[in-house]
């Protein structure tokens, strides 16, 4: 029986890893990774504390749609890199400072 | 320290490792592989949490979806994204200080309160020790997705058809242009 | 009733005779370039005409008198209105008919003239300006056409405006009017500050406001105010001065020669025949308010200018300044006829002056006209004013002879001319005025006697060099040839030459008494002398033919004595007594110099004080600047730079990097982590 | 009435203001319209105006006309009582004459302005406003409305000046402005002054109503002006020094020798239009201010000073004519003329006889017409060929003939040829002058005599620039370039100038016109100074 709160560490490590990546990562599908990081780490969290609601199923059910949603995401965010790419000729994020006045 | 234990503790260091290794890459190639790795191992994780069904479909959509979609979609892409995508020799700058910094906080944050928190306390943890342990996962929630969550499912059905279509349109070749 | 009716229709008329002229001179400006010769003509013809009407309606009848308000000052109220006695009815007849003469003149003799619409336009003004001066009836409506007049001068002398003399001339002649403009402003300010009306009739007439006011122990009262007497002879002399300068008197008659540089016909009209002898008029007019020490004056500076003008006539080579300077000669004589009392002769030598004066410049400007044409054709070089290259005219140009011989003959005062009654009854009654005072007035006569005979010499050496002597530039031969001047110019003469002979004004040839003329204004004032009545005219005449018969002798003949150009009388003579040098250092240069010391002394004295207290309150501002900036300011400064560096400072986040806005993001979350569960 | 044409302008330059500026070549037929509505409504107010003695005005607030009395500010001031400004408005025959003046040179001006061409719609605004100011200065008869649009026409000026003028136009601006504000911060002083010596008989309140300063009996008892109390200030009479400050803040309108270098400078910097108001209106404000303020409060200081204004008045004409004598720059030259003419005035006022008065406010409609006039045509050479130059021109009248058919005539109406309004207000002038030893004993008759050697000097210096600009064979510093710039007189120009001939001649053959109009007033006037 593993306990609950290692599931809940590993979690966080993954996160702040795929936190990391966000943050620091020169390359768009990089920082694409690291979202994905950051999803699964919540989708451990679900499924970690799932465990404890066997009837309702709403860890597990909640994980399943967290995937998908992040499924959905990630084909968007690569449909958006490709036309950023297009449009700016990079996708190093920090290249593209139009938010700037 | 049972054999239950041993593998998910070897899972769970093969994760992160592997975790840090995308991350810490260079290259991109190597690191979407290595992403891959990181999702087996999670979906291993998942398993130690009773949830056969969700390891599986973690399997199936990323291994499956995501990972192929990424590497179609630098691969099928120009020559310029790929040359681009040549490893840039950087050394260790101030926003990756940054970064780290900031990570490690929030590590420390989410450990901490990981720590603080009695979990065993709380109560629908305590009284779900009691119901007994249904084996049949998959069964359930097919049952639980037309019954009790059905209005998620049908808009997460809708939403992704709708990013489906929207990247679909976001990709295509825009021939007017 | 009837009486106010007949007054009002007269009153028009005479409006009318002046307001034509006014008319041609609109009409003429408004209309085209080059035209006007016949309205010009048509109007002051018809001026001419109703002014002779009024001649015979007032000439020795009761003066008519209309009046319609003007305006209302305080409770003083100003009247205009015509004023028509004797002396007008005569000037507007004499102003209007010469002015016709000229008119007709003038068609041919400044038919080549672009700018010919000008010239009749301000004829016509000026025919306005002289008709409206001699019928006003009060002195500031007198001043207003007084000043026109100067105006259509000016307008007239400058009429070529394009040389430079003679825009010169033009302002020399109006400013030396000015200063005479300014004499008269002063004396009507007296007058009127006096007797509190500017009415000729009320003020001069024979139970007028002058007359009846004293002179009583240094004062001089009238029937409302008083003030000291001197003011009286101010007045006095004021009246005097603005009649000095129309009357180009002594010394202020620098500007008439100059004024030669208009067109002839201008010349005759204006400055031999009638504007100058505005100020004989005027003198005239205002008779009552000259006391003894004002006419005394008068009969100095008329003798003085009538020797001196003759003098420099008789050195001058220019054919116009010659006459010039024997109008002003003239024109001495009048203001000493006035000066010693002889109001009626000198008005009498003012008409026949006007006539023959006229005729000679006519005459002169007929020569002038036909030698500039015989020049242009022959494309020959010289003056056609010079009198030394002329000669042998006589043949050619027998009419312009004629009536320049009668002309000349007036003026010397030949029997059986006019001159010689009006101008012999100047002299006889200058000897019976003398006969009463003593000192340095006796002498007035003989001057005037002198001068008489330096007036023969002159014209007879104009009219020999002209006419008899043999031309230099150019053969006899070719001299004969000069033909006489066109029909129009040539007819103008003889008319004149009429009015030049004795009977157009008396017929007894040998006394003025009986002339009708002076009858108009007799006015017996001295003792008659029969002894003068004959000799003086006898001796006069003596001289005369003596001096004719040696002027023929030097000009014509040659021989006899010469005069030497180098004799120092004639370079003082010929110079015009260095008067334009004199008048140039006296008073042009040191106003000029001290107008721009004015200027400097504005520029550096008063101005640079101005600025001197604005650096001073400058320097004292900086100070409080500086207190305000260091101390008040910087304060307020301070926290201004404050702002401005957190405002930069913050500016820094805004990089437009998403990674950046992220780590921002983060940090605010961290931080209410910290906040929440560690402290 | 009075109300309407002091803010129809006002409303118009609102209006310009929130136009967007597409329209701004719309601009100069607005300010058109509105100086041709405003000369229409002066005109109006002319014929309309009542000549008679009962209507004389001066010191009788019932014998005004067109009154406009409204309370605008009430505060209660605790024990100093109630402060009491009204908004009060009324013409009589001293400044209905300004009221046509300042249409008509009004107009002439927006018609110059036509050769403005930047910052259109700043430009149009601020004339409109000085345009508001000059008005209500004239038909203000609270002191301290009086005051606040006195000010007021300073502002406006300032910029027209320093915007849009010549090479020096800031130095010439801040001059001017410093200039006059010199004279009117010591006037608010005698303001306040005045507000607190005297008593509304009717409320009890202290007022600032000028009909009452006028009136010796609405003084406080013992308060600083009274006359009856007769109260020193540093040594000299309190109401004495009053007048002082009171007559320097105008007398540097006017201007006055020594006062009157801020004058040359102004004028010949700032734009035509400017200067065409600056001459006409402006000098007159500070004769009507000597007039309706000075004279008519202080009427027994005035007799104590007559002898110095006169003298300062002859001072100033002959003073100022020299230096126009030496002048090089034709606008310079205008410049010191105004001087000059102005000296005329001054004596006109301080020999405080009928004709002399008369003669004086007649020289200021008369000036302001001429001045007009000669602005223009000088601003018509400058913005012909950008030189002024008197040197560098000769001939001009074989080039332009119209253009010196009208410098002619402007320049004999300015040098007082009869027939033209200058010569009459001059000859008045004079003749009050010299009247005064007689009938009041203010002034010496040697002033009058002097005064009028001003008048030759100033044909010598008209005359001689006729001579050198106009005469002789044309001959330009810019040769043929200049010759193909210097166009005769246009018709916008002969519209503006034809009605200020118009004026100049009609005033100097029909005195009446204006006489009669303002008799009444003027003998009351005389009446209420010399204290019978």
């Amino acid at each position: 029986m593993i306990p609950l709160s290692h599931f809940l560490i590993i979690s966080a490590c993954l996160f702040c890893i795929g936190l990391y990546a966000v943050l620091t990562k020169k390359n768009a599908i990089q920082i694409l990774i690291g979202i994905e990081f950051m999803i699964n780490a919540a989708v451990l969290n679900f499924v970690a504390f799932g465990k404890f609601d066997k009837v309702n199923g709403g860890g597990q059910l909640f994980a399943l749609f967290a995937i998908v949603l992040a499924a959905a995401g990630v084909a968007v965010a690569l449909a958006i890199i490709l036309n950023v790419y297009k449009h700016f000729k990079t996708i190093d994020p920090s290249k593209i400072n139009k938010l700037k006045d | 320290m049972n054999t239950e234990q041993l593998i998910f503790y070897f899972f769970a260091a093969l994760l992160l490792t592997s975790a840090l290794m995308v991350v810490a890459m260079q290259n991109l190639v190597r690191s979407i592989f290595l992403f891959f790795v990181a999702l087996f191992s999670l979906a291993a994780l998942y398993v130690f949490a009773l949830a056969d069904f969700i390891a599986i479909t973690q399997v199936v959509i990323y291994v499956g979806g995501v990972l192929v979609l990424m590497l179609f979609a630098f691969m099928l892409s120009n020559k310029e994204l790929l040359n681009s995508l040549h490893p840039i020799k950087t050394s260790f700058k101030f926003y990756q200080l940054t970064g780290i910094f900031i990570c490690l906080a929030f590590l420390f944050i989410l450990v901490s309160l990981n720590l603080q928190i009695d979990f065993s306390g709380l109560n629908w943890i305590k009284s779900s020790t009691n119901i007994k342990e249904i084996d049949n996962t998959t069964h359930n929630i097919g049952i639980l997705s037309m019954t009790r969550y059905l209005l998620p499912f049908e808009v997460l059905s809708v939403f992704l058809m709708m990013a489906l279509i929207g990247a679909a349109h976001l990709a295509r070749k825009d021939k007017k242009t | 009733m009837q009486e106010i009716e007949f007054s009002e229709f007269v009153g028009l008329i005479s409006l009318l005779v002046i307001l034509l002229p006014l008319f041609s001179f609109l009409l003429i400006l408004a209309g085209r370039k080059g035209r006007g010769a016949n309205l010009a003509l048509i109007n002051i013809s018809i001026s001419f005409i109703l002014s002779v009407y009024l001649f015979f309606f007032i000439w020795n009848k009761q003066p008519i008198h209309y009046q319609i308000p003007w305006f209302l000052i305080g409770d003083i109220e100003f009247k205009a209105g015509v004023l028509l006695n004797n002396l007008s009815v005569l000037m507007i007849t004499l102003v209007s008919g010469i002015s016709v003469l000229v008119h007709i003149y003038s068609r041919t003799y400044m038919k080549d003239d672009l700018n010919i619409h000008r010239y009749w336009a301000y004829l016509g003004l000026f025919c306005f300006s002289m008709l409206g001066l001699v019928i006003s009836d009060n002195l500031l409506l007198i001043y207003l056409f007084w000043e026109l007049v100067g105006f259509s001068s000016f307008l007239l002398i400058g009429f070529w405006y394009t040389r430079p003399i003679a825009s010169q001339a033009a302002k020399k002649a109006f400013i030396m009017n000015r200063i005479g403009d300014i004499g008269f402003l002063i004396g009507i300010i007296i007058i009127f500050s006096q007797f509190r009306t500017l009415d000729i009739t009320a003020l001069f007439g024979d139970m007028g406001l002058v007359k009846t006011s004293l002179v009583d122990k240094g004062l001089w009262i009238s029937a409302s105010r008083q003030m000291p007497e001197v003011w009286l002879s101010i007045a006095g002399l004021a009246f005097f001065i603005g009649a000095m300068a129309k009357s180009a008197q002594f010394p202020l008659h620098t500007w008439l020669p100059d004024a030669m540089e208009g067109p002839t016909s201008v010349s005759s009209l204006i400055h031999a025949a009638t504007m100058v002898a505005a100020g004989v008029f005027l003198i005239a007019r205002v008779y009552p308010v000259f006391d003894p020490f004002v006419l005394n004056t008068m009969v100095c500076i008329g003798a003085f200018t009538a020797f001196m003008a003759a003098t420099i006539a008789l050195s001058q080579n220019d054919i116009k300044r010659i006459l010039a300077y024997s109008t002003i000669s003239q024109l001495g004589f009048m203001v000493m006829a006035l000066g010693i009392g002889a109001y009626s002769e000198s008005i009498f030598h003012l008409a026949t002056h006007a006539f023959f004066k006229c005729l000679l410049f006519l005459a002169a400007g007929s020569v002038i006209h036909q030698l500039h044409h015989y020049r242009d054709e022959h494309s020959l070089d010289f003056d056609n004013q010079d009198i030394r290259i002329m000669g042998g005219l006589k043949k050619g140009m027998p009419i312009t002879f004629i009536g320049m011989c009668l002309a000349s003959s007036a003026l010397i005062g030949l029997p059986l001319s006019s001159g010689y009654l009006s101008k012999d009854a100047i002299l006889i009654n200058a000897f019976e005025w003398a006969g009463s005072r003593d000192g340095i007035y006796t002498m007035i006569p003989y001057i005037m006697v002198i001068t008489s005979w330096l007036t023969v010499f002159y014209i007879s050496r104009l009219v020999f060099k002209v006419f008899f002597s043999t031309p230099k530039r150019m053969s006899m031969e070719q001299a004969n040839q000069i033909q006489d001047a066109p029909k129009q110019m040539s007819y103008v003469l003889v008319i004149l030459s009429f009015f030049c002979l004795f009977f157009a004004f008396s017929f007894n040839p040998f006394s003025f008494e009986s002339s009708w003329l002076w009858d108009g204004f007799s006015s017996n004032l001295f003792q008659k002398v029969n002894l003068y009545h004959w000799l003086i005219p006898l001796i006069l005449n003596i001289g005369t033919a003596v001096l004719i018969f040696t002027a023929y002798k030097i000009y014509v003949k040659n021989d006899g004595m010469s005069i030497s150009e180098k004799n120092i009388f004639h370079r003082f003579f010929i110079q015009e007594w260095y008067l334009n040098e004199l008048y140039r250092y006296l008073f042009t240069v040191p106003v000029e110099k001290f107008s721009n010391v004015c200027y400097w002394f504005d520029r550096n004295i008063i101005d640079a004080l101005v600025l001197k207290s604005v650096t001073l309150i400058s320097i004292l501002s900086a100070i409080s600047h500086w207190c305000d900036r260091i101390l008040v300011d910087g304060f307020v400064n301070a926290l201004g730079t404050c702002a401005k560096w957190i405002g930069h400072f913050s500016r820094n986040f805004q990089t437009g990097k998403l990674q950046h806005y992220l780590i921002s993001m983060l940090l605010v979350v961290l931080s209410f982590f910290i906040l929440t569960y560690f402290i | 009435m009075l109300s309407l044409l002091i803010f129809l302008p006002l409303i118009a330059a609102l209006f310009i203001l929130v136009l967007p500026s597409r329209f701004q070549q719309h601009f100069k037929y607005i300010t058109l319209g509105v100086s041709v509505i405003q000369f229409v409504l002066s005109l109006f107010i002319y014929l309309k105006f009542n000549s008679f003695a009962f209507a004389a005005g001066i010191n009788k607030e019932s014998q005004y006309q067109l009154l406009e009395k409204l309370p605008w500010i009430r505060l209660n001031l605790g024990n100093i009582g109630n402060l009491e400004i009204d908004y009060f408005l009324g013409i009589d025959g001293l400044s209905m004459p300004f009221l046509i003046l300042s249409a008509l040179v009004t107009f002439v001006a927006t018609l110059a302005s036509w050769e403005i061409k930047t910052k259109l719609k700043a430009y149009f605004s601020l004339f409109l406003l000085l345009n508001t100011a000059v008005i209500g200065v004239f038909c203000a008869l609270d002191f301290f409305l009086f005051y606040i649009f006195y000010e007021l026409m300073l502002l406006p000026l300032y910029f027209l000046i320093g915007i849009w003028g010549g090479i020096r136009r800031e130095y010439a601006a801040i001059k001017f402005f410093l200039y006059t504000l010199f004279g009117s911060v010591f006037m608010l002083l005698v303001i306040i002054g005045l507000y607190f010596s005297v008593i509304n008989p009717a409320t009890g309140n202290h007022t600032f109503n000028m009909i009452l300063m006028m009136d010796p009996a609405n003084y406080a008892d013992g308060s600083i002006f009274s006359a009856i109390a007769a109260k020193n200030l540093f040594g000299i009479s309190a109401r004495l020094l009053a007048f002082i400050v009171l007559f320097v803040a105008f007398a540097i309108k006017v201007p006055i020798v020594p006062l009157h270098t801020w004058l040359p400078d102004a004028h010949v910097e700032a734009p035509t239009p400017v200067s065409i108001i600056l001459a006409g209106l402006l000098l007159k404000v500070g004769g009507y201010g000597i007039i309706r303020v000075c004279y008519s409060i202080f009427p027994d200081s005035a007799m104590l000073s007559a002898w110095w204004i006169g003298l300062i008045g002859v001072i100033s004409i002959i003073y100022g004519a020299l230096n126009a004598l030496a002048q090089t720059d034709l606008k310079r030259l205008i410049a010191y003329s105004s001087v000059s003419h102005m000296g005329f005035v001054l004596l006109g006022i301080a020999s405080s006889t009928i004709e002399g008065v008369s003669g004086a406010m007649l020289q200021m409609i008369s000036h302001g017409g001429l001045s007009a006039m000669l602005f223009f045509l000088v601003g018509m050479i400058y913005e012909r060929v950008k030189d002024r130059e008197i040197a560098n021109f000769s001939g001009l009248a074989e080039i332009m003939p119209q253009f010196t058919a009208f410098v002619i005539v402007a320049f004999f109406a300015s040098l007082g040829l009869p027939g033209f309004s200058a010569f009459m207000a001059e000859a008045f002038t004079l003749i009050g002058a010299f009247t005064s030893e007689q009938v009041n004993g203010l002034i010496p008759r040697w002033m009058s005599v002097v005064a009028s050697i001003g008048i030759l000097l100033s044909a010598t210096y008209f005359l001689w620039t006729l001579q050198r600009m106009f005469f002789g064979q044309p001959r330009l510093k810019g040769a043929a370039d200049w010759l193909s710039k210097l166009s005769d007189i246009n018709a916008r120009e002969k519209l503006a100038l034809i009605p200020l001939v118009a004026l100049a001649l009609a005033l100097g053959i029909f005195p009446s016109l204006l006489f009669d109009k303002m008799n009444a007033s003027v003998v009351a006037f005389v009446q209420l100074i010399s204290g019978s």
